[in-house]
């Protein structure tokens, strides 16, 4: 232990912080996991490797460009109003389709709400995502369809479900594992340190994915943590590791080897995928009040697409005719997405009263009972005018 | 197995074997459940037999716990969570309230969520902070929970069975204080409706309502106005969410006065529902206003002013003759 | 300054801003509450004008706020934290019930809470999920917390002024739907006691009573229900923690009716303890039992259904009806 | 990263839990800092060294047995039925007497329940530890007379007031640093880690002094963690360290070191003492179920008070006359102790109100009004009788 006390006290928790960032900054750029650069080279890395057919290789860019382009129309959708709020994943589908295209069909996936890219990956009906933004519910789709959890608004609660789940499937002696998503501000919450808690102490098969995308609405990551918050498995017992989260490759590399080490009973792994949210928040933010243009135009060029588009480009892996088909298939699905949120009904008055149990409950039969007869009362006024 | 007699918690630690024994899906977890038995000894000799897999020792986090359980009847499985003692339900309470509570609706009725929180509550046993509260109403006002409490050993049993046979979350509150008393337990009898309220006690000139350990407080109430030629009927709510209105509004209609007992503090205390909704149903019946005997707005006082704290005998009494006097 | 007119969020800004220029140890902490001003922007400005020592951006982590704002207090600072959503209060539930409310009483009375916390609460924006309840009741059921509510921009401005200087922790809850409604501030008049109700509107039938956003809904109806011949008075209450019923009573004792307004779920909530109370102490006044008009018994719905869940004129009318027809 | 495929699955959790404790216990054994060994040898360590006087050796042996000697009357009182409940401090007295004499008289302390010890340093007078345990009240001593804040239950909790308090120093600029202790079982508390997190952020002047005694309740350390505690911080960003939890010096040496560290600006640390709870977990427990006798009788060959004891003898430090006086200050301290606690009077019915708010509510004063009312009118009818 140095000595101390000769040093004058320095009390300023910014100045601190900002020293511990400058020192996370240098350790993250050290530490990432690397396959594809942004100028769209391949670099090995000694621990993590890929070897993917060319149509792999366009199936995951015909992934991001989808899932871009559905993003895109949900947040037009919301500016006309057909949706009361949307939360993009722009800048972060390499993150979202490489961990995504990890998972086996047994897997089980724990979303928050902006893990668009992960419910593509597992064949979810993008429409079934719009409903809660849309405000007809709250999720209200079958997680057990695609093995694809409802998303979670409540921040970091999910990993604890996650961590569960991953008990369970560790006492049906399953071959399984679960992905639990969660962003750089979840990591400050206690459930996320007790899910890292349980799922050590139980050898569960889970992977935490962190996207770290440098912001928790306003914050910076610097509010959250002064060291790579890949390092906080350590403490637990556990490994971490901080990948590009913008290099689909590596993403899909390192998911697809912490999952398979959940599967064959190593117990849980903390990914930190270092990305970046290119959007505001959601669509009611605004960040031009709390960060700078600069920020974001660097990250531009640290694109997830872009950077795929070039290695196939320049790999000949992809010719004109593959993007202009996947142009068209966005275009598509961009009005089928459209037209089904235009489509999507209003819920019935009295379906507030339902699914509040399983079993019933006397007071939900006597409110809707009550509320229905008030209605009621309505339409026999009206009529009779 | 015929009918025995035994304490409450030997009947909770029957039903949790029963359980355990009958569906390979129902779990245990907690803290301090496996080898010690928990601090009440209520899962005592389950993880012996039923091995550490199923009878869970858990960190000492109860979001923790409740997150984890949730995950598990995700997963399928059936899990009874202990919470230690009633204080300490409320690290968990975001999880119950936010998740366990709302799962069902938001998934549209898709995911199902038989989970069971058992919660030894109430004061009479002189403990220190946190150890004695009655924190019902913080349940029951959420919509998504059940919330039941046995006042006797065999509803203990046969709550239990129905609480963890149900497909909803249910809060279990256990009378602690009444752990230790003995009533005879039938196993192989058909147990009443689990949110239907008993009849305890008939009587014809004021009904008393109680859940829990406040039960026996009520009928040593009745018996002690019995002697004064007051006829006085104790119903045994047993569940407050929700609450069975239409025993209680028989009774009612036919006494006439209502006084609502509990331990926990009065003020928006589930007897506040109870007298509104009475008051309302009953409205020409009431000879008197609904009064109710609970703990004060106060945090839960130093043991050694519990019993000044809890409604005893002669508070529930004090009450009657008021209700009475109108 | 004198009179203004401004918006009830304005109003939260500027009493944030006074209480920060009167007294060096008040301090604002929550998330986003710097450079955004808060996902409302009720905190615009200050971090700017009083740095980021005195307005504080914190981790994403409620207990983690709650926790150290505590800390904070006990050295003397005066925090005033802000919850981004109802919703999210649930994490540092733990921390309010069992540390916050209980530490003053836990030390006899040596140490002082004087944490505010700030919530934007109910319905009626149209967002998703836990950004549209009233969990007002969990918080006013428990001992040592007070619990109050503006309904417009005075109230706003100077309740909260008041709250920061209580040495009592309070829990001051937004009405985030009304934030953009404007009244007339005047941070020079005498203001009201904290916890007095005020008659919103005199009148003779019937009362109706409510808080925060509910206000405007019961004064809406008043006015329709004055184009009917009927005088309601309406009693904004804003405090839920105590509540003044003295004033309500004094109403009661006048009209013989009373009606209880709020977002929040019916069962339990604090329309149940009014009921009760206001019966006990006018049983002899009322023309018809207290009714209540609220939210119903299931998880706060959809945004699209909404304006059904939440009471609305026709609901209070329809009330107002049925009260009258006794 | 090694390759898993060939793996077979393992599943239970138990099996994954016992190879994490094994590893465990190797890295406890190289990692921890000890100056005193159980026979009572002097030893150095290359970070932490101390140097005491005579006075001070003796001091830290007398705070030792005085300690003991409270602890043990305080359940003898609680066996005669004085006291409800004691959670006895048995076998940690060199973890509290250690850190608690590195304290300035301007450092504050957070304890749990069981920092008799602690209390003891900071000047508290016991029999103010014995109201809560008697039921007189909920602790009702002023943290501010001896910065000894009142003893926590809800485990993990006092956690974040230490944090927030720290945080308070710094902006006060103040030149005083806090300390906060909590349990082995604590360290799985959501609270705990976002303590690590705040104090970590804001550079907090905090010291988390982790008793791990092997047991929370029944359960030993392996069910809240699988690798060494101290390890915990290093991904918060601070360091972390192991002590002999029975080697007073060591206890004293690292936790001054720490407490400089935070009163010169250099952020927050924690403590791992490696300790044992010799008793019961308190009065009502009977650790017969769940540990072994051998598991007690090994660590009672580590004392603290023992090799102490050892050392000053063999260094020629205290004679008998020292001991001996010692033995008389023990006994007088336990029969005052004993007195007061037999004179404390039970509070009056009315105090139940008292306190609930400082600036008044006007419930509780209806409520007590009624009370005092309904109180009288048994006096009334009594003096009838
Ligand atoms: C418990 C809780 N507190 C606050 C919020 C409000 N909130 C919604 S998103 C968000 C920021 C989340 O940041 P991060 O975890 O980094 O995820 P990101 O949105 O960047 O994907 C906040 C504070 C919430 N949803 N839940
Ligand atoms: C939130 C909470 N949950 C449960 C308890 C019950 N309880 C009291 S002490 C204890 C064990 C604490 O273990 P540890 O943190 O290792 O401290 P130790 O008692 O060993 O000193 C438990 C579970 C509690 N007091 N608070
Ligand atoms: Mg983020
Ligand atoms: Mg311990």
């Amino acid at each position: 232990m140095e000595s101390t006390a000769a040093r004058k006290p320095r009390r300023s928790g910014a100045k601190r912080t900002s020293a511990g960032n400058a020192k996370k900054k240098a350790a993250g750029q050290t530490d990432l996991v690397q396959l594809l650069t942004p100028e769209g080279e391949r670099v090995e890395h000694p621990e993590y490797s890929i070897d993917l057919t060319p149509d792999e290789l366009r199936g995951l860019y015909r992934d991001m460009v989808l899932t871009r382009r559905f993003d895109a129309e949900a947040t037009t959708l919301q500016r006309q109003g057909e949706l009361g709020l949307w939360a993009s994943l722009l800048g972060q589908e390499a993150a979202q389709i490489g961990s995504g295209r990890a998972l086996n069909d047994s897997d089980y996936v724990f979303p928050t709400y902006r893990e668009h890219g992960v419910a593509w990956c597992r064949g979810v009906d993008p429409t079934n995502l719009l409903g809660m933004f849309r405000g007809v519910n709250h999720g209200g789709w079958d997680p057990n369809s695609n093995n694809f959890h409802l998303y979670t608004i409540v921040i970091g609660s999910q990993t604890l479900h996650a961590t569960g789940y991953a008990m369970g499937i560790a006492k049906d002696g399953a071959d399984s594992a679960v992905i639990a998503y969660f962003g750089d501000g979840a990591s400050s919450q206690g459930d996320v340190a007790e899910s890292f808690t349980f799922s050590a102490v139980y050898n569960a098969p889970v992977v935490f994915f962190c996207q770290n995308n440098q912001w928790a609405i306003s914050e910076p990551t610097e509010r959250q943590t002064r060291v790579p918050l890949y390092q906080r498995a350590q403490g637990f017992g556990f490994p971490g590791v901080r990948v590009d989260g913008n290099d689909v490759l590596a993403c899909l590399a390192v998911t697809r080897a912490a999952l398979e080490r959940a599967r064959t009973g190593q117990g849980p792994m903390l990914i930190e995928a270092f990305t970046y949210r290119m959007g505001a928040h959601t669509t009611s933010d605004d960040p031009t009040r709390y960060r700078s243009a600069e920020e974001r135009e660097l990250w531009e060029t640290k694109d997830p697409i872009l950077r795929l588009h070039t290695y196939l480009t320049k790999q000949g892996l992809a010719d004109e005719e593959f993007f202009a088909g996947l142009e068209r298939e966005s275009d598509a699905l961009a009005k089928r997405v459209r037209d089904a949120v235009r489509a999507m009904p209003d819920p019935d008055d009295l379906a507030m009263f339902e699914h509040t149990y399983a079993d019933g409950h006397a007071l939900v039969d006597e409110e809707r009972a009550q509320f229905a007869a008030y209605q009621a009362s309505f339409v026999t006024a009206e009529e009779g005018i | 197995m015929a009918a025995e007699k035994m304490s409450l918690s030997k009947a909770i630690n029957a039903s949790l074997r029963t359980a355990l024994e009958n569906d390979p899906k129902v779990l245990i977890m907690g803290e301090d459940v496996g080898k010690l038995g928990g601090v009440f000894r209520v899962t005592d000799g389950l993880q012996k037999d039923f091995g550490e897999d199923r009878v869970i020792d858990t960190p000492l986090a109860e979001s923790g716990i409740v997150g984890t359980a949730i995950g598990l009847a995700l997963r399928g499985y059936r899990p009874v969570v202990e919470i230690q003692f009633d204080g300490f339900v409320f690290p968990a309470y975001d999880q119950i309230v936010t998740q366990l509570a709302k799962m069902h609706a938001r998934s549209l009725g898709k995911v199902k969520m038989p989970v069971v929180i058992r919660i030894p509550y109430g004061g009479g046993i002189g403990a220190v902070e946190h150890h004695s509260e009655s924190p019902e109403a913080l349940f029951a006002h959420v919509a998504g929970l059940k919330v039941i409490s046995p006042s006797n050993a065999s509803d203990a049993y046969w709550m239990l069975q129905q609480a963890i046979g149900s497909d909803d979350p249910v809060i279990y509150f256990e009378p602690k204080r009444r752990y230790h008393d003995k009533s005879e337990v039938d196993t192989s009898a058909i147990p009443a409706p689990l949110h239907a309220a008993r009849v305890a006690r008939p009587g014809t000139d004021l009904t008393l309502a109680a859940y829990g350990p406040m039960v026996k407080v009520c009928l040593d109430a009745a018996a002690a106005a019995a002697e004064e030629g007051k006829s006085v009927e104790v119903v045994d709510l047993r569940s407050m969410s929700p609450i069975d209105f239409d025993t209680l509004q028989g009774s009612v209609e036919r006494t006439g006065r209502l006084v609502v007992v509990h331990e926990a503090p009065v003020f928006l205390g589930t007897g506040a529902e109870i007298a509104a909704r009475i008051t309302e149903r009953c409205f020409y019946h009431l000879e008197a206003p609904v009064l109710r005997v609970g703990g004060f707005h106060a945090p839960y006082p130093p043991s050694r002013l519990e019993d000044e704290y809890l409604p005893g005998l002669d508070r529930v009494l004090d009450a009657v003759d008021r209700a009475l006097a109108y």
